[in-house]
């Protein structure tokens, strides 16, 4: 709650109002107790307020619940991280209270229902602002006693919503919406339960906060997690078929696919296994119109021999990985950025393909739309490596132009005379595949293969046209590689130090870099959107540099950097490109990046 | 809104493609294709190898139902049999070991207006692929199946495949095999194919008829087709070639292909077996599954351009 | 022919007879004419003869044959590589006459039967030295017309008898190993074969050969192909189960086991796929004794997932990558080096494991007794990647002291008291597992698994142990890797240019060097065995040299090197080091090598 | 010889293994294992899960039965089923989704003393696993495996499983799946199973009994027990628990379980089906069937080390 106007509470009277820039409040709960909607309810109502809004949540694994939190952070400026440190904790339970006090702000204020929480210690009463309230008899109160599992998130919010003013129209607006369709009586119950919180004095707290107008002012703004966002994307980007198998997190993308593709007179296909949803993808691909496949981990491993024969055969095809916590079936709910080992190298033989990866939620929604035109333009599979970190957050951003950004890449039939899909001479050097269904006037019809082939995509053994082929797959991502564009510096050009990130890093590394320039440190950073190939001229960034540090949430491997730091250590030879990572399946904290960089210069 | 690095792009088909020249032509002034249209790649089949005969009565198909190159699609798996698509000239698919089934269910669902025809072998379809065989044949996906089998790896020269015999001698059973062969017609009944057929290669009319009937099917036609591999297993088949001494029952004229218990029964393990249609029932395919849930959701949406269908969405999300 | 002793033959009489120290024979002609069994009497002939011996072969891919060779070098000294260039060749046919031509030396032998080769071009004659006999139809005087075509190539392997004065009691005895079991008749037909050939007196021929006597002499000399080596070390290293499917060129390694194995009490089974197969092998590992599975590049794509699983479950597995050409089903015939990304890579999330490579027939025997070793100290999947330029080449080597180096690895089943396999505190930091049907006293079993775990093995979500066990995985490769042997430099430890050479390549990279150095240049060479991870102090070697050139055999790659260059220039940040690759589908020439040490030092 | 960087040693069970305090203990001595003693970490399924029902009568089959810790093995893939192996306090393996058929293989193939159960469900064993499902029936592994069939994918939050029901309504076909189930049964028989047998979680004595059976067969034996997923698709399977006005037909006294085609008969689609034993033949294991070549293959070596054996193949290929 940077920059709050305080002003003495007046004895007695009701909580004096600060004015604030942004909060941080994260819910403590058992993923039972509809903690995710709470957190749902104020990011949207934060993107229809013109507010930014960035959101961080921990699921549990096991299917029977357990703990588990939802973190919002809202703010009038730019957010860039769900924040490290929370303003508020609501906290449900003693274990909850205990195991999220840490993460409150000396001097935050934590919201416990008393009915649970029962032991307070008195270090912490010194350190925190304590506010405890009977939540789950309250709700009793407001709304019967059947509604005091149901309702106790809702009258959560209306108790937030009291605290930080929010507009209590639009918050009945988003309940009505929500329940909507269902018996208008949980509607009227959900309601009331907020209200019952709303009306809640707090005269406990101290002060109530009200949020500075936001900057965004006028800007129409849309709200919604990162794996929708991709799955829009696609849609935008006028693909039209897809075909995956379950697993968490990537099951959202096809669930929201199979749901709305037909919409567009598409399908999305549920099918037994990671192979054959790949293949699926692959055929449907080659039938005319990029298809979209996906999965996290274990099915990523499971597609890779069918993704090399999209290189070789030089099919155009979109790969979705929602990365998870690895090896094996891992951690499969926590963040990890492991995966991009297997998106660049998981093929055997020398089999090169395009990956980038999603920085933000309104990232995920354009970049699905680049990896669709890249894996067109160039003939070539598009791994988009997404992570835990984007996939389940929730973000506000600005309304795509829908009528400019959507596509259409109807395939065309028209007859050719004649046609050599993988040509060695063709002027861009990409390969170009005719649908089927096309009549060749001159009756020669091309194959696509898996084996090594002339440029009608018959097999050969012949040296020379390994090499030729080998070449010219590897030549057209050079062309892409020179076609990138460099990425800007975040800060000042020259400095001390450069930290680079990639994926849902971008918001924390931009953060830190921020408090460490405030702090009068140089530190500037480097986001890399394209991971395969990288964008040309890198080098000449890191010149300005005297440590270049790759941010990165995986291991510090066998020598002691991460993956993407690999990939620019080999390509540069650069030694002062070294990795500050971590796998501990939470995100970035600001704190924990510059603790880093502060023991890494010393 | 962020500037596209990749924006949309009419990609002109560029490559070797030529496209002025091509003349007009009417579907009525296209000469019916012979056999030397369709041929392509001279076949690296051994010589006397069974997959000659059935690319031969594909080539027949092909002009007795005078199909266009362009509607001819043809998709295989690897195996020696599987290398079928290149002898064919039409467009086609060579693509990796025993996933022949889903990326032919690809195109097929994604591209209704082409019959896609599936070649391969038995280790393609029941070893690496038998997962696949079973999930196309329950979905019921509109494709013609023919599957060479041989009783033997061909391409990798002599290994036991799942319907090798038991005794059967190969290169990783010195000793003959002990594991109870697949029965594919069982297999397929099992898993619900619509339409179960069963010939060999040395009787070309059986063949050819027998490819028909499953174009002729709407949804997931499969064919055994035996196919002797005279270079590891030869005389596999004689017992289902009169002409060497051996019986080509058909499977018997009352049997009723839309009995599934009676289909079962008639799959017998043993050589000859019958020939013919043992199974022949009509369910919605996964093409008419799909086209459904297409069309009942386009209703409302119908007349609406894409970009309005999506801001339709986005609106609810603000 | 190095050192040739020639001699003028006398006018008129028998060819006169130079005393030789090595030779290169290459054999062109089809699949189908047994050439591959010529090649192999030669290799064992050689092994007989206290000779070194290496060969070198092309097979076509598609199985009704085709054009196919066999190369055989031969010397009493150490003997490198195949061979550049041949010294004779003997071709059946006008195509492996024009075909191979250009592989011939100048002055070089040709032996050609001139029933089939009938165009012969006067500037050849003046090339090569021509001798024409027809072969097909001696072949038919000798044993009559039905053997006419599959005599050939016996009587061929006579006429090589005759020209290099090869002892004949050794082949008779070869050939009657070779037919014993089959009808007595089979036998005899080959020695009438072998002996038409023998006797003819090859009038024509300038001179005849005769090798000096071997430096090998006294030594107990073996003879055998790469695949078999590797198999039979498996089983000197006390593996007694394997499961894995058929796929050119791991098939004879699977195939030799199924064989094999009973004999030892074991079992090798045939799958119904890739993951079934390296599944059972893990399930088999677990089950107490290391097992192992194979494949080549498709194969091993499939195989990812679970050895994934490996890696986390810290189950020992020996896994067997025979390379081919990539990438998809690629040149499946045809050698390449262009695993090495997949196999250190290819999991999902940080998935460390160990790979080695073999360097040359005698080194697959020793490799795979070193894997079995590595996997069971430090319970870990072990890759070893070998290509087909062993795999199919036959060798002589010292016979292995079998008594010695057997092993026993039976499982301990000893009741224990308690036991963590995952002991976060182990002296060794590595994870040891009980064979199931071990008694626990304490009667807390413990569990392998693919999810993050503790100590015994049960899934755990917590960030702190996830960090711990991920370094627990990753350190006890770093132990690993400083246990390694440092290689040794071929050559001076100073100069300018270090050739670093894997797998295949170390025969021809040394005969490089010891080109270079001849012709007075400071090359030396490198050796890389263990590839993942590496040993640790190269970047001392490397400082002894201006250039470090990684050769191998794969695409130049995004960025300019190969695989295993991106390695080293990640870990050691040294642009010095550089890439000489080719993708051609073909063995190193030690021209192709010597050519680009040139161009690259210019 | 070349020296080997890593020679063979004799590695020490070290780690946490606590080797000598295990005092020497007689079958005879050792106490009948009681339920706590065999459950391990409390089960993260929902209150209610049919789940708990078939891990509380496998806990009851290890009483019964009088077996011990160490020889108890359970292997699982990757579900809520799945999870089942950290409840059973005795050597166990949680492996990946839809391979714990061939894994548990390896074990049993290379472990005749173990007798090895896998549990799973139907996403695992059926969509997934389906082709190891095929292989490990006809290649009759010895082992059994308990499939716990709730007709959707639990795990990941239901998803329509290759057994729901058609018309089902699950995150992936929100207007209801289209896609004809698979039948276990039949897919078993045809597969060719040995053993195939099929309860329910609210019949505990019936599921008792047919674990029973399943454990005394020689060969590879299947079980298909209902196990309601409450979470997703609460009941499910009223219409086989007579509790909730549903009946529970059992196989029919007079049916031969040798007799494939009537067990292929018995398996009709519909809820509640039959249950019980549908099909129970004897035939060589694949363990049998490899104990056979390693003891034919052994009789002319018996008597010789591994290196001599070894040195044999050696010596011929000098
Ligand atoms: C993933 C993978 N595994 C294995 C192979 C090797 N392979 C190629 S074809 C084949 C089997 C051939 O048998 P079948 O399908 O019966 O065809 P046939 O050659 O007999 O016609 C195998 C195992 C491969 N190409 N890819
Ligand atoms: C290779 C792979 N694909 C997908 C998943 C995700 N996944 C976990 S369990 C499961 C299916 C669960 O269904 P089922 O086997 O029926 O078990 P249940 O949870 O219903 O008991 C899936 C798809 C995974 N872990 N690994
Ligand atoms: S190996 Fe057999 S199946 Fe393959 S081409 Fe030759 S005869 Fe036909
Ligand atoms: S989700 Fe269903 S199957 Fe999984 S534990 Fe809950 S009730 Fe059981
Ligand atoms: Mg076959
Ligand atoms: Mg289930």
């Amino acid at each position: 709650m940077s920059d709050t106007t305080t002003a003495a509470a007046q004895a007695g009277g009701p909580p004096q109002i600060s004015q604030i820039s942004e909060a941080v409040i994260r819910i403590a709960g058992n993923s039972q107790d509809g903690i995710q909607a709470i957190g749902g309810f104020l990011a949207r109502l934060a993107g229809r307020s013109e507010q930014e809004v960035m959101t961080f949540m921990t699921i549990p694994s096991t299917i029977s619940g357990g703990p588990s939190i939802f973190q919002v952070r809202i703010g009038s400026g730019e957010v860039l991280s769900a924040g490290d440190e929370a303003d508020v904790l609501l906290c449900f339970y003693q274990h909850s209270y205990e195991g999220h006090l840490g993460s409150l702000k000396k001097g935050g204020i934590v919201l416990y229902d008393s009915d649970h929480v029962k032991e307070i210690k008195p270090e912490n009463e010194t350190k925190y602002r304590h506010i405890g309230l009977p939540i789950s008899s309250l709700v009793v109160e407001a709304i019967g006693g059947t509604g005091r599992d149901k309702g106790k998130n809702v009258y959560a919010l209306g108790l937030i919503a009291k605290m930080f003013n929010l507009e209590v129209p639009k918050l009945h607006r988003l309940l009505q919406e929500r329940f909507a369709g269902k018996d208008p009586k949980v509607a009227e119950t959900a309601i009331a339960a907020f209200n019952g919180g709303y009306s809640h004095t707090l005269a406990a707290a101290a002060e109530l906060f009200k949020f500075k107008p936001g900057e965004n002012i006028g800007q129409n703004q849309i709200v919604m997690g990162g794996n929708e966002a991709l799955a829009y994307g696609l849609i935008a980007a006028g693909v039209r078929f897809g075909a995956g198998y379950p697993i968490t997190p990537w099951s959202d993308i096809m669930e929201l696919l199979r749901k709305e593709l037909p919409k567009y007179g598409g399908s999305f296909i549920q099918c037994e296994d990671e192979i054959a949803s790949v293949s699926m993808a692959i055929g449907a691909s080659w039938g005319g119109r990029v298809a979209v496949t996906g999965s996290s981990g274990p099915g990523i491993a499971l597609k890779t021999e069918a993704i090399g024969w999209a290189v070789m055969a030089e099919v155009p095809l979109v790969v979705v990985d929602v990365q998870r916590g690895g090896p094996s079936t891992g951690m499969p709910t926590n963040v990890e950025q492991s995966d991009l080992n297997i998106a660049c190298f998981g093929g055997h033989g020398d089999s090169p393909r395009v990956v980038i990866a999603p920085s933000s939620v309104e990232d995920c929604f354009y970049t699905a739309i680049e990896a669709v035109n890249i894996a067109r333009k160039y003939s070539t599979p598009v791994i988009i490596i997404t992570d835990q970190g984007i996939a389940t957050r929730i973000e506000a951003f600005k309304m795509p132009e829908l009528n400019k950004i959507c596509q259409d890449i109807t395939p065309d039939f028209t007859p050719v005379a004649d046609h050599k899909p993988y040509d060695l001479a063709a002027p861009d050097g990409v390969t170009r595949h005719l649908a089927p269904g096309t009549r060749v006037a001159s009756g020669k019809y091309p194959i696509v293969t898996g084996l090594e082939h002339d440029e009608l995509g018959h097999p050969t053994g012949s040296p020379k046209l390994h090499l030729q082929m080998t070449a010219k797959r590897r030549n057209k991502l050079r062309k892409l590689g020179a076609e990138l564009p460099v990425p800007a510096v975040f800060g000042p050009p020259e400095g001390q130090v450069l930290l680079i990130s990639w994926g849902s890093s971008k918001g924390p590394v931009e953060e830190a870099v921020k408090q460490a320039r405030a702090a009068g440190n140089a530190v500037s950073s480097l986001h890399i959107k394209y991971l395969n190939p990288m964008p040309n001229g890198l080098e000449k960034i890191f010149e300005g540099f005297s440590h270049v540090f790759v941010v990165e949430l995986n291991d510090e491997g066998l020598y002691g950097y991460g993956q993407l730091a690999a990939l620019l250590r080999a390509r540069y030879c650069d030694s002062k490109i070294r990795g500050i990572t971590k796998v501990d399946g939470l995100t970035w904290k600001v704190r924990e990046i510059l603790d880093r960089v502060n023991v890494m210069t010393k | 809104m962020p500037t596209l690095a990749f924006p949309s792009e009419a990609l002109t088909r560029t490559g070797s493609l030529n496209v002025g020249s091509v003349p007009p032509l009417a579907d009525a002034d296209r000469k019916p294709l012979m056999k030397k249209d369709v041929a392509a790649d001279h076949p690296t089949w051994c010589p006397g190898c069974g997959d000659f005969s059935v690319l031969a009565l594909y080539f027949k198909l092909i002009e007795k139902r005078k199909m266009h190159h362009e509607k001819i699609t043809t998709v295989a798996g690897i195996g020696c049999s599987s290398r079928f698509p290149y002898f064919v000239q039409a467009h086609g698919a060579h693509f990796i070991h025993g996933r022949a089934l889903p990326f032919a269910s690809g195109v097929s669902l994604s591209r209704p207006d082409l019959h896609v025809f599936v070649f391969g072998g038995d280790g393609d379809a029941f070893s690496i692929g038998g997962n696949h065989f079973t999930h196309t044949a329950r979905k019921n996906v509109k494709m013609t199946y023919c599957v060479m089998d041989n009783n033997v790896y061909g391409l990798t020269k002599n290994q036991t495949s799942p319907t090798s015999p038991i005794g059967y001698k190969s290169k990783t059973d010195v000793w003959g095999s002990g594991d109870r062969p697949i029965n594919p017609m069982k297999q397929a009944i099992a898993a619900g194919a619509t339409f179960v057929a069963r010939t060999t290669h040395t009787n070309p009319n059986h063949v050819l008829q027998i490819m028909e009937a499953a174009m002729d099917h709407d949804g997931f036609s499969f064919i055994e087709c035996l196919s002797e591999c005279v270079e590891f297993y030869p005389g596999a088949f004689d017992g289902a070639n009169p002409r060497k001494g051996g019986q080509f029952p058909l499977v018997p004229e009352n049997h009723d292909v839309t009995d599934e218990y009676a289909a079962y029964q008639l799959s017998e393990d043993l050589m000859p077996g019958k020939f013919g249609i043992f199974y022949k029932v009509s369910r919605p395919t996964k093409n008419a599954n799909e086209a459904k849930i297409i069309s009942t959701n386009r209703e409302k949406f119908a007349a609406l351009p894409d970009w309005q269908i999506l801001q339709k969405n986005f609106d609810r999300m603000k």
